[in-house]
């Protein structure tokens, strides 16, 4: 009997365990692993991050500059922006929002990558 | 008049049903985390039942094996219409990383229509609330059609 | 690898079995690896106080093994699993699922095999022990 | 007297993975159990062939949701042996402490489930808010609530402050006066008790000799814990395992309640002893040759072998995860059970059907 009154009161006092999600959002914490992000201006499209990604989600061809990622098919393991050498890949803190339509992400670089240069045509 | 009245009750009160169709468990625990105190989703009246014939939203997590894709299908034809499916976690999605393992069929939309796709691995609790409200849209546009 | 290991033929394994359990160990797992085209390596793991012991066992592939599961109980589940994922027929499981564990009932070949080759029935068995 | 034939899954509100058994009943008690499996196995052990070693700690680490620190650790120690790579200390430290929240976090999803699966709910709703806890730690150091993938080859790939280990510390201190509270409820309740009591009972000469592990054996009293291998930082750490020696699911109910409190003992001497230094250490070459490695999960030792020929793939990977040497165990327990203790039974063993069939 005595141990009900205590947990009412105690319940009545807290602060109630419910995080109102929608109404009121948390704050990601710093270390969260979310979706990734290619600031496609610096990549220089060596394809490390296609070779290491251990779900094989990242496809990068570096003739045409194209940088491709299927984020429903991304893990979130972080492992490719660890062994990005340009710096370009970043895992931002939040999630990524459900989606009605599964789409891949391709970036195109501006220009032909600044570090690799394609054999030069001779007449 | 009737119509309208059950449409808003059956929006206002989803019942979901959740089936795990092969997950890691990351997934899967994460949408009975959102039943939990600190998530909490019966605040907006969304019920867990073990019943397809009383569900309006049907949740899948996890690869479709070639096994559990008849039990995936039949779950999906006991649902009365209209009704939403929405597919939780990267292995819901594509397969996600198991994708090329000689049992894996891939998404779930391989086999039933999926109305939204939830990504991560595993799905965060607020992602899977996310995409429940999001179908739930889609509930009222496929009611409207059902209706016209 | 910790433990020991010792090399074993398909006529005396039972044996080695019974006078493993009687020692006292606790059954671990099978391992099943594919060697080439022809062998088969199965590994039986034991263990007693985490001392572990392991049994080799090379089988040709269209060979039927004899099951340990009426020694020890709980290799039935992973002899189903070998028998469905390597092709390996056991003959004397106490529950034999017939490779439809993970398998449906249609399927013939062995997935976990590089060397995929649709069964057949087995042409040789052990000699009687 | 009829017999029946009730089909108890795959989709079953009690159970949250999808197995199968098919009981055989007569009149209301089971005379047989036969389970059938197929329904998540996804043959991730073949994946050795197109992914290298070092991409397959992301995939055993999926292997199960729950126990994914502990998979990943076991494969990363496996691979170490072979290769001879030495870990610094600090990096075997880390690894305890995140691999004993991995426990608690397991064991309280087990405590709440279970608490469910007599219809206990307001219980069950308990255990998944103070589990809440040990998942926003997760998060908070390692960037992912459930799967945290620190686990490298080598070493681990994050590392803890001073700041987070203060947090950890507060935060288990919460966590355990709200366990003390819960402790006369799971424990003393009539409800409980009167469910679990004398159910599903297992010898401790049966358990031993169905090679069965992990909590389900240690509640027959037979002391086994693979933790006593001494693997990461155990060797540092006072440890003595928890047995209890009834062997029915009241038994397994303590040992895994008292298991909790254990884990916060362990993470506290693991953090008061957590030596500075290196996280990681490079690693180059490849592995070859073949190990075998053990760990002890929350559900039991999972054993993992490995063979590798010197090239970047493996050539065989094998693992005996605990639910797997633990199903022996329901098909002795079921027969002459009544069907309603049929999904405490089934869940006293702390099934994790991923684990079983990967």
């Amino acid at each position: 009997m005595f141990t009900m009154t205590s947990t009412i009161l105690r319940n009545l006092l807290k602060e109630p365990a419910t995080r109102r999600y929608p109404a009121s959002v948390r704050p990601s914490f710093e270390a969260a692993r979310g979706e990734i992000r290619n600031d496609i201006h610096v990549c220089t499209f060596c394809g490390v991050c296609a070779v290491k990604c251990p779900s094989q989600c990242i496809t990068v061809d570096r003739k045409a500059a194209d940088w491709s990622y299927d984020p429903s098919a991304c893990v979130q393991c972080g492992v490719c922006a660890e062994v990005c050498t340009s710096g370009s890949l970043q895992q931002a803190r939040d999630y990524r929002k459900p989606v009605r339509k599964k789409e891949l992400v391709v970036l195109k670089g501006a220009t032909t990558p600044p570090k690799h240069s394609d054999p030069p045509v001779t007449g | 008049m009737f119509e309208k009245i059950l449409t808003r009750a059956r929006m206002r009160s989803p019942w979901m049903l959740h089936f795990d169709c092969g997950s890691c468990n990351g997934c899967d625990i994460e949408v009975l985390a959102c039943l939990t105190p600190v998530y909490d989703v019966e605040r907006f009246g969304v019920v867990n039942t073990g019943n397809p014939m009383h569900a309006d939203i049907l949740l899948v997590t996890g690869t479709v094996n070639h096994r559990n894709r008849n039990v995936l299908r039949n779950l999906y034809d006991q649902m009365p219409g209209p009704k939403v499916v929405v597919a939780i976690g990267a292995c819901g999605l594509t397969g996600g990383i198991f994708r090329q393992a000689w049992n894996v069929v891939g998404g779930v939309d391989r086999v039933i229509p999926v109305d939204v796709y939830v990504p991560g691995c595993p799905a965060k609790p607020e992602a899977i609330i996310d995409g429940v409200v999001m179908g739930l849209e889609k509930f009222m546009e496929k009611q409207h059609v059902d209706i016209s | 690898m910790q433990g020991e290991i010792m090399d074993i033929g398909l006529d005396n394994l039972l044996g080695e079995t019974a006078r493993i359990k009687v020692e006292g160990y606790r059954f671990v797992t099978i391992s099943c690896v594919e060697i080439n085209e022809i062998r088969m390596e199965l590994l039986y793991h034991f263990d007693r106080n985490f001392q572990l012991k392991h049994l080799r066992l090379s089988i040709s592939r269209d060979c039927r093994a004899p099951s340990i599961s009426p020694v020890y109980f709980a290799a039935f589940l992973v002899e189903n699993e070998i028998q469905d994922l390597f092709g390996i027929r056991f003959h004397g499981l106490t529950v034999d699922y017939d490779r439809t564990l993970y398998l449906e009932k249609d399927v013939k070949t062995a997935p976990f095999c590089k060397f995929a080759v649709v069964e057949k029935s087995p042409v040789c068995e052990e000699k009687t022990p | 007297m009829t017999r029946t034939i009730i089909p108890f899954g795959p989709q079953h509100p009690v159970l949250p993975e999808p197995i199968h058994l098919m009981l055989t009943l007569d009149d209301e008690v089971i005379t047989e159990a036969v389970p059938a499996f197929g329904f998540v196995h996804r043959g991730l052990e073949k994946l050795v062939e197109i992914r290298d070693f070092h991409q397959m700690i992301y995939v055993v680490e999926r292997i199960c949701g729950i126990c994914s620190m502990l998979h990943a650790m076991c494969y990363c120690q496996g691979i170490e042996e072979m290769m001879g790579i030495e870990t610094p200390p600090r990096a075997r430290f880390l690894r305890v402490i995140w691999s004993e929240l991995h426990r608690m976090h397991s064991h309280l999803l087990w405590l709440g489930l279970f608490a469910d699966s007599f219809g206990f709910e307001s219980l069950f709703m308990q255990f998944w808010k103070i589990r809440e806890k040990i998942l926003d730690i997760d998060e908070a150091t390692t960037g992912n609530r459930i799967i945290v993938s620190v686990n490298v080859i080598g070493g681990v790939r994050k590392d803890l402050t001073l700041e987070q280990t203060r947090g950890i510390l507060s935060e288990l201190k919460s966590v355990e006066t709200e366990l003390k509270r819960l402790e006369t409820t799971i424990l003393n309740d009539y409800t409980v008790q009167n469910r679990t009591v004398g159910k599903g009972v297992l010898t401790a000469k049966q358990a031993y000799e169905l090679g069965l592990v992990g909590p389900t054996l240690r509640a027959s009293g037979v002391m086994q814990d693979a933790r006593m291998l001494k693997y990461a930082a155990f060797d540092d750490i006072a440890f003595t395992p928890v047995v209890e020696t009834d062997g029915d699911c009241y038994a397994r109910c303590k040992v895994r309640f008292r298991e909790v409190f254990q884990s916060i003992d362990l993470i506290r001497q693991a953090i008061g002893k957590l030596p500075n230094g290196e996280i990681a250490v490079k690693v180059k070459g490849r592995p070859d040759g073949e190990v075998t490695s053990r760990v002890e999960q929350p559900r039991g030792e999972v054993f993992y072998y490995i063979r590798a020929n010197g090239t970047k793939h493996l050539e065989r990977l094998r693992v005996r995860t605990p639910t797997f040497a633990n199903v022996p165990a329901l098909l002795t327990m079921l027969p002459g059970a009544g069907l309603s203790d049929v999904p405490v039974i089934v869940l006293s063993i702390d099934p994790c059907i991923s684990c079983t069939e990967r």
